[in-house]
C-alpha cells in the first residue's frame, strides 16, 4: 500500500534521516501560514500517482499571499483522476545533485536489494543500468554501516558525502524491515550544501503485514468498483472491455481474461471469487458484474475446494434477486459438478465442462469475433 | 518415484485443529498421505480424524518422529509455526496460507536454506505424488493420476486445470508442485526442475508460470542444459501493468515481469510454450514424440 | 550496571508485561496520595541491594495516614549501608502462586539463556536444579512465541498461564536485546486471579551497551572511594586488608592480591592501573592508594605497553607532592625497565625484578608474615 | 610450527589510522608480520609504516588478497568492523577492543561460527606465533621466543608474566592465544587446546584462567583424553564475590565462576594446577619429564 509523500517523509525524519522543513496544509490559510513560517516552498499535492510534477502537482510559491492562492488553485483539483484535497509545503531547496536511493525486495535472490544511483531525480527505470550500483542483503546480517560504505565507494562518492550516505543506508533499510516496506525509495537523495538531504520520498508498506502497523491509515486506491469488490474480500481488477468475468483462483482468473482476449473478445475485468468461495460472497460478486452492465458474463469454475453446487445456488440467488439482464455464459467442472451443472438446468442455464468453447461462446455472444 | 514427497514422509499438521487444518488433514488421509498428527497449542490430548494433537512441534515430533509439516494457521502466525518446525528439524515445511508478510517469507527462507530444509510456499497449493497416493496440500484428489509427467506452477486453480486435462489427456504426473503466488517463496522454478531432471521416472515437465518477476526467465537459463522436454503455458497475457491479478506476485512493475520476456526466454531455452492452457496436452504428445 | 526496581517495571510496562499499578514517591505526602490513589500497597526502598525485604526495605499500608507513617520511617533509613531515599509504592497483590523466569546470557554457549521455574518467590540459586527449566536461544533466531510454548510445556503449564508466559517470553527476550540486558529477570512472576504479572523485577543492563542508552541514569554502586577511581577511568575494588595495591592489566592485580594473601597479608585493594597506563592516571590512582592511610602500598607492573620509566614518573610525582608516607614496594620489570629502575633509585626507592620476592618483602613490611 | 596463525597468513589492520593502530601496527612488522594493509573509512590512498590504507576492507582485500584482520576500531564501532571483515570472506578476525557489548560479541561469534571464520577476543592481547615471527596482537615483542611450549590465556598482562618466565625458563613457545577477558569471546580453552593437540611441535600446554564462567570446568573434560602435559594457574583466589575484578568476564556470581570448582575439575582431569604464577616454569618441568 503506498503512503502519502508525506508521511514517508515523517518516517524518515522519525529515523533520523534529513528532510526539508514541510508540514501538510489542508487549505489556502494554512499554506500561507506554513510558507511564513518555513519561506519560499513547494506546494505539493498529496496524491498517490507518479509524475505528480508534470501534471502541475508540484507548484512553488514565494510569500504567503502568493500560497494561498497556488493552495486554492490546486485544492481540489483533478490530478490524473485523483482530487487533490491536501498538499504538503516544504521548504525550496538550492539543489547541488540529485542522487537515487532505495531498499526493495529481490524475489529471485529472496532478500532485500539496495539500489543506488548518482544520477536521480528521475525515475529509476530511465537510468541507464551501468549508472546504477546495486548491493543485496543478507536478511540475516542486515544493514550495518560498512555495507554502505561498500556502496558509497561503489558509486565512486568520497569524504562527507560517502559517510553520509553509509549513515544513511542503515537507516533506510530499519525503516524497511520497521515498516514492513515493499518500497522506501528517497528519488532526489538531493545534495545541499554539501549534505544529503531527502528531497522525496516514496513508502510502499506490504499488504499482508499491516496488520503489524495499526496506525497506518488504510488506503484503497482502485475505484469505486474496485473498492467495493475488495470490501467483499476478493480480488479485483477493472479492464476496459465489455465481457465481465468470474473465475476461482488468481492464475484461472488470468487464464479466463487472457482466454477472452484470445477469442477476439474484450475482457471487463479479473475477478478473483477465492479458492473456495462459499455462496454469499460470490453472490455479491456476481451482483457487482451485473451492475457493471457488461455486454456478457462469463463464470468460469474449475471446482477444487470451491463447490460446483455453492456457485450454481449463487448464481440462482442473483438471477432470482437482482436479475441477470445479459447473457450468461457458464463453465462448471469439478468438486459437485454434477450437483451444480442440475441446479444450473431446472433454472435453464446450460453450463459448460471445458474452457475453451465456453470462452469462444462468450465472445459470440458479445457479437465480436477474432478479429 | 517421486520429487520432494513419498509415502515415506511423516507428516504433521500445524494448525489441525481449525476448519481448514481438520478438512484437509481428511482429504489428504484419504488420498493415502502418512498423516501421523496434529499441532494446535492448548489442545493437546484431543485428537482429529484419529490423529494425536500436540502443543508444540517438539512433543509432536517426540511421538511420531515427524519430518514433514504442513502449516495452515493464520498468516500472522505463520512464521512463528514455520519457525517452530524448521528449528526442531522438519526438513519439509509446505506453507498453504496467503497474505503472509514478505519480510516473514524471507526470514524463513534464508533460515530454511541455512539448515537444509525445503519451505513450499507460502500461498501454495502445495505439493503432490500421485504414485505415491500422497499429498500435502488443498488440491482436489481426484484430478491427479501416476505417470510420467513432473509439474511445477505458481498458481493454484490454474494448475488443477492442466493437470486435469493432463490426467483426461492420457498423461499422468510423477509430482506437481505448487511454488505458491506470494513474491518470495521457498522454491524456484530452477530448484523444483532440477529435482526432476534427477528423478528418473519423469519423462518431462509442464511450467505453469505467469506474469511478475523474472523466475520463468531464470528457469530458462536452466532449461538449456535441462535434458528433458518442457512445455511451459503463462497466465496475465491480458493483464495491463501496475495492477495486482490476485496474486501478490503477479504484478508488471515498472517494465519488468511482462509475458513477452518470459515467453522470449522460455522458447530460445527450446521450451514449448503454448498460449493457452487447453494445448498444453497436444505440446506435450508433441514435445515427447518430437 | 543494575538498575531500580521502578525503573525495570516501566520497561516491562511499556514492553506490554503486565505489572501491578504503582509510582514513585519521594515524600510521605506522595506515599499517602499514591495509597489513596492505588489503596492497600506495598512501599519498597529502592536501593539496589539483595535480600531488600528481609531487611525492612519492603512494608505495607492500607490507607494513605498509615502510608505517609511508614514512609517517613523509611525515606532516610539505612538499607545494608545504602540510604533509602526513594519508595516505589505498589498495589497489593492477593498472590496464588509465584514463578521466576529470566534471560541471561550463557557464557560458554555464547548465546542467551532463559531460565524458569515453578518454585519462585525466592532467590533461584536456592531453587533445587530439578525445578529450573533452561532454554537457551539462537541469537540468529530470537525468541518466537513457539520458544514460549515449549518452556511453559517444559514447566508443566497448561492452559491460559501456558499462553501467557509464551507471550510474556517473547518480550522478555525483546528487552534483553534492545536493553542490552546483562540480566532482565521477574522474580516472583505471580499468578494473580489466574493471570500471570510481574510482582519484582530486576534489570541489569551491560555497562559496555550504555553508550547506546544514553537516557540511562548512570548508577555506579561502589563505595566512595571506589567511585573516586572509578572517575579516572580505572576498575578498583575496596578489599578489606591494609596493603594497598597497585598492578597493570586486570590478570596481573588479580595475580597481586592473590600473592600478597598467599604470603599472609591482607590486601586492602584491586586496581588496575590500566594496560597501556601513562604518567597522570597512574600518579592519580596512587594518590589515592595513599589517601587510603595502608600500611604498604605494592606497585607491581610487567611493562608489555605500560612503559616502566612512566610508571617511575608517576611514583615519583606523587613522592613529591602528596608525599608517600608508609613503606613502598616496587616490582618493575619489561619495556622501558633500565631507564624506570634509573629514575626510581636516584629517588632512593629499589625496585625489584622478581614478583614473588616483592609481594614477600610488602608483606613482611607490614609486619605479618605466612601464619 | 604454530597455531592459528602462522607466517603465510596476510593481515590487515582495521583502524590503522588511530594512535594504537599505528603503534601497533609498527610492533606488528617489527616482529615481522606480514601485514599487507590497513583500512580507515574516509582515509584511502593515505600510508601508514609504508602500508596502504582503504576505505574499506573489500577494497583491501582486492588488493592484498588479505585473509586475517586485527581491529583496533573504538568498541562502539566494533560490531561493524568484525561484521565487515567476515561477510568480506575474512578467516582469522582478532577483537582487540575492551568494551565491547555483549550482545555484540554474541552476534560476532555466532556469525563467525556460521561462517566458518576464527574470532579471536574482543578484549583480547592477541596471538603470537614467536617461531613464524608472526603476531597479531598488542603483546610485548621481547618476552617470547620459540619453543615447545602452547599456551592459552583470558588475561594479558599476566599472560606476558607467564611467557616471559617460560622464555627465561628454557621453555620457548609454538603459539601464545589470548581469549580475552570478556563474558563472551570467540574461542574457548577447548577450541584453542584441540588446535594445541592436533599441533606436533606442541609438546605441552599452559592454561591461565582466572575466576567468573565455567570455562576452565569444561576444558577439565576435555583434557581427560588432551594427551599431552598441561600446567593451569588461575588467577582470583582472593577475589570476593560479587565485585568485577577488571575484566567484565571475572566475577564470581550468584556462587559460580569461584576459584576453588576450576582447580578441583582441572586437578581431577590430570592438569598440574599451581597457585602462584612463579611456580609454572617448575611445574611445567616436572610434567614434561614426568
Amino acid at each position: 500500500m503506498k503512503q502519502y509523500e508525506y508521511l514517508a517523509k515523517g518516517v524518515l525524519r522519525e529515523h533520523g534521516i534529513p528532510i526539508p522543513p514541510g508540514r501538510l496544509v489542508n487549505n489556502p490559510g494554512e499554506a500561507a501560514e506554513a510558507v511564513r513560517d518555513i519561506g519560499p516552498a513547494a506546494l505539493k499535492a498529496q496524491v498517490l500517482v507518479g509524475g505528480r510534477g508534470k501534471a502541475g502537482g508540484i507548484r512553488f510559491a514565494t510569500n504567503p499571499d502568493e500560497a494561498r492562492g497556488v493552495a486554492a488553485a490546486m485544492i481540489g483539483m483533478d490530478l490524473k483522476g485523483y482530487t487533490v484535497e491536501r498538499l504538503y509545503a516544504e521548504g525550496k531547496l538550492e539543489i547541488e545533485r540529485e542522487f537515487y536511493i532505495s531498499v526493495t525486495t529481490d524475489r529471485n535472490k529472496k532478500i532485500p536489494l539496495v539500489m543506488a544511483s548518482l544520477a536521480g531525480g528521475v525515475e529509476i527505470e530511465d537510468v541507464d543500468d551501468s549508472k546504477i550500483v546495486r548491493q543485496w542483503v543478507d536478511p540475516r546480517v542486515g544493514v550495518l554501516p560498512y555495507f554502505g560504505r561498500e556502496l558509497a565507494q561503489r558509486l565512486g562518492l568520497e569524504g562527507t558525502l560517502a559517510k553520509e550516505l553509509a549513515d544513511l543506508v542503515v537507516k533506510l533499510y530499519a525503516i524497511f524491515r520497521e515498516k514492513d516496506a515493499e518500497l522506501v525509495e528517497i528519488n532526489p537523495l538531493a545534495v545541499v550544501g554539501g549534505h544529503l538531504i531527502a528531497a522525496d520520498a516514496r513508502l510502499n508498506i506490504d499488504d499482508s503485514a499491516l496488520f503489524r502497523h495499526k496506525t497506518v491509515e488504510i488506503i484503497d486506491e482502485g475505484s469505486d468498483l474496485e473498492k467495493k469488490v475488495h470490501k467483499i474480500g476478493l480480488a479485483y481488477v477493472e479492464l476496459d472491455g465489455d465481457i465481465a468475468i468470474m473465475a476461482n483462483g488468481a492464475g484461472m482468473a488470468m487464464a479466463t481474461v487472457d482466454a477472452i482476449q484470445y477469442f477476439g473478445g474484450r475482457p471487463a475485468n479479473f475477478l478473483d471469487a477465492g479458492g473456495g468461495a462459499s455462496v454469499e460472497p460470490t453472490a455479491q460478486a456476481l451482483d457487482v458484474l451485473v451492475s457493471m452492465k457488461p455486454k456478457v458474463i462469463f463464470i468460469n469454475i474449475f471446482g477444487g475446494i470451491t463447490r460446483c453446487d455453492d456457485v450454481a445456488r449463487a448464481i440462482l440467488q442473483v438471477k432470482n434477486t437482482t436479475g441477470i439482464p445479459v447473457p450468461l455464459v457458464v463453465r462448471l467442472v469439478g468438486t459437485n459438478e454434477k450437483e451444480g451443472v442440475a441446479l444450473l438446468e431446472q433454472a435453464g442455464i446450460s453450463a459448460y465442462s471445458d474452457m475453451a468453447p465456453a470462452a469462444q461462446r462468450a465472445v459470440e455472444l458479445r457479437g465480436g469475433g477474432r478479429s | 518415484m517421486a520429487v520432494l514427497l513419498t509415502k515415506h514422509s511423516k507428516v504433521i499438521v500445524q494448525g489441525i485443529t481449525g476448519n481448514q487444518g481438520q478438512f484437509h488433514t481428511k482429504q489428504m488421509l484419504a488420498y493415502g498421505t502418512p498423516v501421523v498428527g496434529g499441532v494446535s497449542p492448548g489442545k493437546s490430548g484431543s485428537s482429529v480424524h484419529g490423529l494425536p494433537v500436540f502443543d508444540t512441534v517438539e512433543a509432536a515430533m517426540r511421538t511420531t518422529n515427524a519430518d514433514a509439516s504442513i502449516v495452515f494457521v493464520p498468516a500472522p502466525f505463520a512464521k512463528d509455526a514455520a519457525f517452530e518446525a524448521l528449528e526442531n528439524g522438519i526438513k519439509l515445511v509446505v506453507m498453504i496460507p496467503e497474505h503472509i508478510p514478505v519480510i516473514d517469507s524471507m526470514d524463513i527462507v534464508a533460515r530454511a536454506q541455512e539448515l537444509g530444509a525445503t519451505v513450499i510456499g507460502p500461498n501454495t497449493f502445495g505439493i503432490i505424488s500421485p504414485g505415491e497416493h500422497t499429498k500435502m496440500g488443498i488440491m482436489p484428489n481426484h484430478i491427479y493420476q501416476n505417470g510420467p509427467i513432473g509439474v511445477v506452477a505458481r498458481s493454484g486453480t490454474l494448475s488443477y486445470e492442466i493437470a486435469f486435462s493432463l490426467t483426461n489427456g492420457g498423461f499422468g504426473q510423477t509430482t506437481v508442485v505448487g511454488m505458491g503466488g506470494d513474491p518470495v517463496v521457498g522454491q524456484t522454478f530452477i530448484s523444483v526442475l532440477h529435482h526432476f531432471k534427477e528423478d528418473p521416472d519423469t519423462r518431462a515437465v509442464v511450467m505453469v508460470g505467469e506474469i511478475g518477476g523474472s523466475a520463468e526467465e531464470e528457469a530458462a537459463e536452466y532449461l538449456k542444459s535441462f535434458g528433458k522436454p518442457v512445455v511451459a503455458y503463462l497466465a496475465g497475457r491480458a493483464a495491463p501493468p501496475g495492477k495486482r491479478m490476485g496474486h501478490a506476485g503477479a504484478i508488471i512493475e515498472r517494465g519488468r515481469g511482462t509475458l513477452e520476456s518470459k515467453e522470449k526466454a522460455l522458447n530460445q531455452a527450446g521450451a514449448s510454450v503454448v498460449t493457452m492452457p487447453w494445448q498444453v496436452v497436444d505440446a506435450l504428445r508433441e514435445a515427447i514424440s518430437g
